[in-house]
């Protein structure tokens, strides 16, 4: 364990050197772009290495380890508030697999931003975005979790409005930096509560002072009825919310879309909108305080069916879109949905493992798109590729694996994570699983469909060549440091699912018999199956001939595929009502301000101007016109006898002195 | 040494008399260097010798001699008496002041009973030295603002007097 | 005084105390007004020998052996001469004034020892008495040519008031840097503290930078306030005929040179005192012969001092009115207060031959910079246009 | 000297009505300035009187006439140039004259 | 020196800059600028010594205490404690870059940089006076050069904006002058720390009481002293509302902030409001505790107000610099949280005083973020102002592109004003919240509301100006020159210094803050 502590005391180091690299790259000039990448990737492998090492070293032990090192920040009254880092399998794991994903992301990105004029800034904020990943990765300390997850939503909206010249990307950072915030007031309001109630926001310490060593503590009545940890959890929840994109606070990442591709792939997939999942993860103990499989807290009701339905939500809009990033955001939304549903019926182990998988394959997957969308000359339309197998084999090859791989299909990683999910749901929800292999099904429908889209057929590209600066080129295959991040990438894809039950003794899970494995393995196998054939019927038989031409789908479903096309119109939704709400209320004070307020002001001046008025006809005309003068002529006559005494003779002044004296000494004398 | 006191008096009040009564200017001055002197030998009188020779240095050596030139500056000084002043009412209503105000202070004085008092018995002369420490010592602030305003007023002299030299 | 009184009380000591005491208040008052008359004498013949060496000329010497009884025949003719006084004279001002002017010269000679002890006051504050004193000319002088009512006379007196008044200041300033360094007023100690080191010369303040600045000094504003030439505007023949006694004559003439003559030579005594070392010189101390010896010296400085005076006035042109205030405030009052701050720094460096350097160099760059000031002054040349 | 203190007190009043008295009866600002410092001079004659008779041992009141003594002198520089500024203005300098107190 | 610097460092402090302003009179127009930048570093260097000799254990440093005016009690009192040296500080940190914000300046300079230096000095004063006299002098002598700074080198409407400036915080004035009278009258002290005393042992309200009883026998009226007390802190909170500013007595903020020259933004923003903040440290607080206590709700949707309809408003702006100047008053609105927590009553919370606490610290670190973040964002918003001439929101965007040095200072600046951890807006509000969550639950979840919208604001300020499609009319626009640069650079020091280490400030105010609640929870019922 002293090997373990040492490394705790280490942790720091991989969030730093990341950020070390972006604090050097923030000063680099635009031209220094190998510079820049090499620092990038430099400081990612170490930081790699560092990560790896810890994974290693937790490796191995027979039950779960867990190692602290926690320092004071700064003192109030008679507190010292402390943060910490802390070293144990889930924080192991997760940073080994953002550090190893987050490299071969980054190695794509090279080719990806390869003409990008602002390649240099775009690898600062990578850097940046890893050091606060990482952090929040390694930190023992809610609080320092919560400042990394708000560095980490600031890189997101540097990298979304990456290209910020364009105005759907300049909306779209805006759009996911407040959404998120808004899931951060109630993250925020966890924590104040978190640490009014225990007096630490350091989840564990060597004492066994925790926050999460202390929950036991936290079983009283809180708010709403619910226990003091519920309420805690049911506000963390929140913020896991905003960033893992739940429902309703999913509407900014699709839209986070707009910034370039390796960034969709690292923070819109891998990394950061799992960090939800890993922060309820994290907080854990928390939501399962009080709570049992047979009387679960709200807590756990409320992330099992916000997970449930954002699953199924998100991926009935995938099946509907034809920007080759949407559908696998919508992905992704559906996906993180089935991680907060495993997290949700208790599962800590599926959603975890889940979260571990799906970083790999649809990292490959964004990849893959990035690579389909350079191999086309940036065109993102699916309506507009086709038959792309032949002029991209490697990149069809591993997107592919990619799509097996999400669409849970034996022997690909995804088919165990999700197995395992749906398993755990099963247990707890019956009506939750049944939404979740719903969406299981849909999701290997809209991968087909994509799969088909993108590379069956022949090339549409062409079809409105003149109009496109690019449309009439031929597609290519990428360069070498585009496709070989997605082939490492592919062989995880295909090998990783087999970890699943080393993982989960790792976390420390006890193994348990569960009922319906057969039942729900054979069912998500049938409906992967049937999705996946669905899609060839549709797609896969006859391929579009044309851009122009329409969706299969859309003749079959008519009405209901542009409501999912447009995304069961939340946006529009959100439009008219909050931001409407939030624009009236902005424009309502700027009123109150302006004419109330100020109005209120300005009569009171007016007031006083009129009461001044008054004086100077009144009190000015009347009096002083009419009596001070009369007083005046009686002033100015005894003035005039005064005046005389004020002769400019100095010694008739000398000589009322010496009156004056003499009068002084007879009064003095006659006293 | 009484009869001491008695002629200094008499000097001193003679030449005050003069000084303000003489018609012509110039005897005024030289009757009020008289008058100096008396008050200068009052000091030695009183051993306060520092003192005395101060009053000499200041009133006879620079103060007489600044009036004498401020006489030089605005009379024909080579003329005979000035007019004749007295015995006007101006002069009555100011002498009458006067004396009541000598009489009545005659009389607080001696209604006093300080005014009785004598001295404690021979002594020796005043250091000068201590006037020197005290004046470098407690009192340096103020003899830092004396300094100051007799230059102010060495200059402010210089500036009023001049002003009109200048303009034409 | 009360050196004196002890000397007689020992040695007749069996006569009554008061005699004493009246012969001890009396003696010095004798010795004053016998002995300085006696010099002034004697210097108006040396004076005129002197300027006839320095002219190339013999000087008086028909009377007496080389002329020596030319002062008492002098004094006979000028006793006989009619006492002349305007009609339009102020009377009693024209007449007090010559008697006052000769007054101030004999106070200072008060505060003078001549040798240890044998001083006729010792007053604590001798040094300022004897200036004090000093400034009262002025007063006669004005006097004496306001009185004649003649315009010739009243300018010479503005003149002289306004020379004597200029040049009390650097001259008290310098004056000042003595006192500043014997930590005292008294004339007595102050010779006292100029004794000792080689041979009772080397302490004398004159042998200091600063004292010899502060020597300078005092004798120029000595001269000036005197009204010595190249001071003597006031009497300036070819301007002013006789200035301010113009309209003087006979025994009020004599009284006027008497008491020109006093005053010089009572400068020169305080010079002596206050730089020379007083009486200090090899082989004076206390005891007769000692004291005698002491005595010589001391009126040999004099003598020497006087003969400067005289020196001085056969070689140097008058000054004219405009170079005469301009000295004053622009040369000789910021040297003497540079000097009181030398003095300070005497006073307060150690070890000596630090004090030597800074005072030194002090005194010289200040000078420097005054002259460098004054340059243009100095260089001016008057226009003398003939019509 | 048995001189008791009153006499002194007396003389100074005297001679401060005698000053007072020709400030108050002479047109001639110059003899009024007079005036003026011989009441000034026997102020200080009290102060010093008293300095003997009472406070012989510290030398306080003797730094008080000195202080007194040069604003004296200051006042009298600054008194005689105004007079003669005023002269030159009304080419008189008689007190009765001054009765304008614009420049 | 020595003797300078451990009993005079104060006045000298507070003194440099008024030396500095004579001295920007007598030179040429060309040297003033250099003369009062002199100055200003003069009293830099001076406060660094007094920061780094500054030793929180103490209650008091560097005091300095001479008889003023001996009949009225008064005392020429200086003194810094753990409350006033950090805002010391800010001061001497942001007048000098205000300074080098004009440092091209064209006209009227001598003028300008001398009203600059005479409303340092008056800032310096404010913050090191404990003694009600003096420190209104100065108090107004931060008022008056700003009026002229604004009626003279403001924008179009700078007359109506600086009239309204003046009479407003002058109203302010007067209604805090009169109680400080009243207080007086009854205790016959205008010495902070005196009258401190006094309300810590609760003789403050006696003594109202018995002056009360006084001027009731002699009018006949029927006053209490109670009610009296309650009149005195309205007064005096009215003073200190304005000059925060509180919502709704902030009118003036906008108008004022718009209109004024970028330096005099800077330092109306960074340093003006705190000395109302600072008010209520030294004197509402100590001496109106009961009367804060029993008006808590009031005070609390005051707070509540300046932190959401502050962020509404400046929701609803089209003007870079009233946007900027709106984000004011809601900042100000979360150090008004935190400083009425200290009062409110928590029976239900187990360690009371590290919460206060924990608020309290949060307005201290609140006040010092502001004055750094505003000053920048005001900075930036004169930048931009100087090269395009107009502050209409919809005429820039895309500046980015041209201005990448710019967009990124600004974006800096406007995460620092939004909160973002890391920078050092964020200690600041989460301590606040952190003290007041417990105690004032309900009123800090309003206020997170605040939080939300603060945020839009500021992202949508920062989309139109430097994201979106470049403005045509701008595409020749010079980035910041390495002036400019410096100046953004200081502020950035400090903006990731406090983010990153924020015990640079707490463990200077914490023992201040500490004794201050001790003194307010101890007269609290």
């Amino acid at each position: 364990m002293d090997h373990l502590h040492k490394l705790a005391r280490q942790q720091w180091l991989i969030p730093a050197i990341p950020l070390a690299a972006a604090a050097i790259q923030s000063l680099l000039p635009r031209s220094a772009k190998k510079l820049s990448a090499g620092l990038c990737l430099m400081a990612m492998g170490i930081s790699c290495l560092f990560a790896l090492r810890a994974f290693f070293a937790t490796l191995g032990h027979a039950e779960v380890v867990r190692a602290v090192w926690n320092f004071t920040w700064f003192d109030y009254g008679t507190v010292s508030f402390k943060l910490g880092f802390i070293l144990d399998p889930l924080t192991a794991a997760m940073a080994a697999m953002v550090t190893f994903v987050g490299f071969w992301i980054f190695v794509n990105a090279t080719g990806y931003m390869h003409d990008d004029e602002n390649f240099t800034r775009f690898f600062c904020f990578l850097s940046l975005f890893a050091a606060a990943m990482l952090g929040l990765v390694v930190s023992n300390n809610i609080l320092l979790l919560f400042m990394c997850w708000e560095l980490v939503g600031l890189c997101s909206y540097l990298l979304i409005g990456f290209w910020f010249h364009k105005p759907s990307a300049a909306a779209a950072c805006k759009k996911a930096f407040i959404t998120t915030r808004i899931g951060d007031v109630g993250f925020f309001l966890g924590i104040l509560m978190l640490f009014w109630k225990t007096g630490t926001l350091n989840l564990y310490t060597a004492e066994g002072t925790g926050a999460l060593q202390r929950v036991g503590e936290l079983l009283g009545p809180g708010w709403f009825g619910w226990s003091v940890a519920t309420t805690i959890a049911v506000l963390l929840f929140i913020g896991a919310m905003g960033k893992s994109a739940q429902f309703p606070l999913h509407v900014w990442l699709p839209d986070a879309m707009e910034g370039p591709t390796p960034v969709s792939a690292l923070i819109h997939a891998a990394t950061m909108v799992a960090a939800g999942v890993f922060m309820v993860g994290r907080m854990f103990p928390l939501f399962i305080a009080g709570g049992s499989l047979e009387h679960p807290t709200f807590a756990m009701d409320m992330v099992l069916y916000v997970g449930a339905f954002t699953a199924l939500f998100s991926a009935t809009i995938a099946v509907a879109q034809f920007d080759i990033k949407r559908v696998l955001a919508y992905s992704t939304c559906s996906q993180l949905g089935f991680m907060v549903m495993a997290l949700g019926a208790g599962g800590l182990v599926p959603g975890q493992f889940h979260l571990l998988t799906h970083a790999f394959f649809k990292a490959l997957l964004f990849l893959g798109s990035g690579c389909v969308i350079i191999g086309t000359h940036h065109e993102q339309d699916m309506r507009k590729m086709g038959g792309l197998r032949k002029y991209m084999p490697i990149t069809f090859v591993c997107y592919l694996i990619g799509m097996l791989a999400l669409a849970g299909v034996p022997p690909f990683a995804g088919f165990f994570s999700k197995d395992e999910v749906l398993l755990v749901t099963f247990q707890r929800s019956k009506l939750a699983w049944g939404m979740a292999t719903f969406a299981a099904f849909l999701t290997a429908f809209y991968m087909t469909r994509q799969m088909f889209m993108v590379f069956a057929g022949k090339w549409r590209g062409g079809d409105h060549g003149a109009a496109h600066g690019h449309g009439g080129h031929e597609p290519h295959e990428v360069p070498w440091n585009m496709w070989l991040p997605i082939a490492v990438l592919s062989l995880f894809a295909i090998g990783l699912g087999f970890f699943g039950g080393k993982y989960a003794h790792y976390l420390g899970a006890e193994e348990e018999e569960l009922s319906g494995k057969a039942l729900v393995m054979g069912l998500s196998v049938t409906v992967g199956t049937l999705g996946i054939l669905l899609g060839w019927f549709l797609y896969g038989r006859k391929p579009l001939a044309h851009a122009s031409d329409p969706d299969p789908l859309e003749s079959k479903l008519g009405g209901l595929f542009t409501c999912l096309n447009r995304k069961w119109y939340v946006d529009e939704f959100y439009e008219a009502t909050i931001i409407r709400a939030t624009m009236v209320g902005g424009t309502l004070f700027r009123v109150i301000d302006k004419r109330l307020v100020d109005g209120i002001l300005h009569s009171i001046v007016w007031i006083v101007r009129g009461i001044s008025q008054v004086c100077r006809w009144v009190g000015d005309e009347f009096f002083i016109n009419g009596g001070f003068d009369a007083g005046c002529q009686t002033v100015r006559g005894s003035g005039w006898l005064m005046s005389k005494l004020q002769s400019g003779r100095v010694q008739n002044y000398f000589r009322i002195l010496g009156l004056g004296t003499i009068i002084l000494l007879v009064v003095y004398f006659l006293k | 040494m009484n009869i001491a006191f008695w002629i200094i008096s008499a000097v001193a009040v003679l030449g005050a008399v003069l000084a303000v009564t003489l018609r012509n200017l110039v005897h005024c001055v030289l009757a009020l260097i008289l008058f100096f002197i008396g008050i200068a030998a009052h000091y030695f009188l009183l051993r306060a010798d520092f003192l005395g020779t101060v009053q000499i240095l200041i009133y006879v050596g620079a103060v007489a001699v600044l009036i004498l030139f401020a006489i030089m500056l605005t009379h024909n000084v080579t003329g005979v008496d000035g007019p004749k002043e007295l015995l006007g009412v101006k002069w009555w209503s100011g002498a009458a002041i006067a004396a009541t105000l000598a009489i009545l202070l005659k009389k607080a004085i001696l209604s006093d009973p300080l005014a009785t008092l004598l001295p404690a018995g021979d002594k020796a002369q005043s250091s000068v030295a201590e006037i020197g420490k005290a004046l470098v010592a407690g009192w340096v602030v103020s003899l830092e603002a004396i300094a100051i305003l007799l230059t102010a007023a060495l200059i402010g002299a210089v500036v009023i007097a001049l002003e009109e030299i200048q303009k034409s | 005084m009360e050196t004196i009184y002890q000397l007689l009380h020992v040695t007749f000591a069996n006569v009554p105390a008061w005699t004493v005491q009246v012969a001890a208040f009396l003696i010095p008052i004798a010795f004053i007004f016998g002995v300085y008359p006696a010099i002034f004498a004697l210097t108006t013949l040396v004076e005129r020998k002197a300027l006839g060496r320095i002219q190339n000329r013999y000087g008086p010497n028909r009377v007496g052996i080389f002329g020596v009884l030319q002062p008492l025949a002098d004094g006979l003719k000028i006793l006989l001469k009619e006492d002349i006084v305007p009609r339009v004279a102020d009377k009693f001002t024209h007449f007090l004034a010559p008697v006052l002017i000769v007054v101030p010269g004999l106070l200072v000679y008060l505060v003078v020892p001549v040798a240890p002890g044998m001083v006729a006051v010792d007053l604590k504050i001798g040094v300022l008495f004897a200036l004090a004193v000093g400034t009262m000319s002025a007063i006669a002088l004005f006097m004496a040519g306001w009185a004649s009512r003649n315009k010739f006379s009243l300018l010479g007196a503005v003149r002289a008031v306004a020379q004597v008044v200029s040049y009390e200041v650097p001259t008290v300033m310098a004056g000042v840097a003595v006192i500043m360094a014997a930590g005292t007023l008294s004339t007595l100690t102050i010779v006292q503290r100029q004794g000792g080191g080689i041979l009772n010369i080397s302490n004398w303040y004159v042998f200091r930078p600063w004292g010899l600045v502060g020597f300078v000094l005092f004798v120029i504003g000595g001269l000036a306030e005197s009204a010595r030439c190249p001071f003597d505007l006031p009497e300036a023949e070819s301007e002013l005929i006789g200035g301010y006694h113009t309209e003087y004559s006979g025994f009020k003439f004599a009284l006027f040179q008497m008491g020109e003559y006093l005053a010089g030579m009572a400068m020169a005594g305080v010079t002596v005192t206050l730089f020379l070392g007083g009486y200090m010189g090899p082989g004076s101390g206390p005891g007769l012969v000692g004291s005698l010896i002491a005595m010589l010296w001391f009126f040999s400085k004099l003598a020497g001092m006087i003969m400067l005076n005289i020196w001085i006035r056969g070689t140097w042109p008058r000054l004219r009115v405009d170079q005469l205030m301009g000295f004053a405030w622009k040369v000789l009052l910021p040297l003497a207060l540079v000097n009181i701050v030398a003095v300070g720094f005497w006073h307060f460096l150690t070890p000596r031959p630090l004090a030597w350097v800074v005072t030194t160099g002090w005194l010289v760059i200040w000078f420097l910079v005054l002259t460098k000031c004054n340059a243009s002054a100095i260089l001016e040349k008057r226009e003398y246009r003939y019509v | 000297m048995n001189i008791p203190l009153g006499h002194y007190l007396i003389l100074a009043a005297i001679l401060f009505a005698i000053g007072l008295a020709g400030a108050l009866t002479r047109k001639n600002a110059i003899i009024v300035l007079m005036g003026i410092e011989v009441m000034f001079n026997s102020a200080i004659l009290n102060l010093v009187a008293f300095w003997h008779y009472k406070h012989f041992a510290v030398p306080t009141a003797q730094l008080f006439a000195i202080f007194a003594i040069a604003i004296a002198a200051a006042e009298s520089a600054v008194g005689l140039a105004l007079v003669i500024a005023v002269y030159r203005h009304y080419k008189s300098v008689d007190v009765d004259e001054m009765k304008e107190l614009k420049g | 020196m020595n003797w300078l610097a451990t009993n005079h460092i104060l006045t000298a402090i507070t003194i440099a800059p008024l030396v500095g302003a004579v001295g920007v009179l007598c030179v040429r127009k060309e040297a003033a600028k250099f003369i009062a930048l002199l100055a200003s570093a003069v009293s830099l260097l001076l406060t660094l010594k007094v920061w780094l000799a500054f030793d929180s254990a103490q209650t008091l440093m560097f005091e300095e205490r001479w008889s003023w005016i001996r009949a009225l009690n008064v005392d020429y009192r200086l003194g810094v404690d753990g409350l006033s040296v950090t805002m010391v500080l800010l001061t001497a940190i942001i007048t000098p870059l205000a300074l080098l914000a004009h440092w091209k300046q064209e006209k009227d300079v001598k003028l300008f940089f001398f009203l600059f230096l005479l409303l340092q000095s008056g800032m310096f004063g404010v913050f090191t006076a404990l003694n009600f006299l003096h420190w209104f002098i100065f108090w107004e002598l931060g008022l008056i050069p700003m009026y002229f700074l604004i009626k003279i080198w403001g924008a179009e409407e700078r007359t109506y904006a600086s009239f309204k400036f003046f009479i407003y915080t002058l109203a302010g004035s007067v209604a805090m002058l009169v109680a400080f009278g009243c207080l007086y009258l009854a205790t016959g002290t205008f010495d902070f720390l005196e009258l401190r005393q006094l309300a810590s042992t609760g003789k403050l309200a006696g003594l109202v009481g018995n002056l009360i009883t006084g001027i009731n026998t002699q009018t006949g009226l029927h006053l209490t002293g109670v009610g009296m007390m309650t009149v005195l802190f309205w007064g005096t909170f009215l003073g200190f509302a304005i000059k925060v500013p509180i919502w709704p007595f902030h009118t003036w903020l906008p108008d004022a902030h718009t209109q004024a020259p970028t330096g005099g933004s800077m330092v109306l923003a960074a340093i003006l409001l705190k000395m109302g903040v600072y008010g209520f440290l030294r004197i509402i607080l100590p001496l109106y505790a009961v009367q804060v206590a029993a008006n808590l709700n009031v005070l609390m949707f005051l707070a509540f107000a300046s932190i959401v309809f502050g962020a509404f408003a400046a929701l609803a702006q089209t003007d870079f610099k009233r946007l900027v100047a709106y984000s004011s008053v809601n900042h100000m609105g979360y150090a008004m949280l935190g400083i009425f927590t200290v009062v409110a009553g928590a029976h239900n919370v187990a360690d009371v005083m590290n919460e206060k606490a924990a608020a309290l610290n949060g307005a201290m670190l609140q006040m010092f973020n502001h004055g750094i973040s505003a000053a920048a964002l005001f900075f930036m918003v004169g930048v931009i102002y100087e090269r395009t001439h107009t502050r209409n929101l919809a005429e820039y965007g895309g500046l980015r592109k041209i201005m990448p040095i710019y967009a990124g200072i600004l974006g800096i600046s406007m995460f620092s004003s939004l909160g973002l951890p890391g920078l050092n807006g964020f200690v600041g509000e989460f301590l606040i919240f952190k003290g007041a969550f417990p105690i004032v639950a309900g009123w800090t979840i309003a206020a997170t509301i605040g939080l939300v919208v603060t945020g839009v604001f500021l992202l949508g300020m920062m989309q139109k100006v430097c994201f979106g499609p470049l403005n045509l009319k701008w595409t020749d626009l010079p980035d910041m020159t390495a002036r400019e640069i410096f100046i953004g650079a200081v502020l950035m020091l400090f903006m990731f210094g406090i983010g990153i280490y924020p015990a640079f400030l707490t463990r200077v105010s914490n023992d201040a803050v500490v004794g201050l609640i001790k003194t307010v929870t101890g007269v609290l019922p």
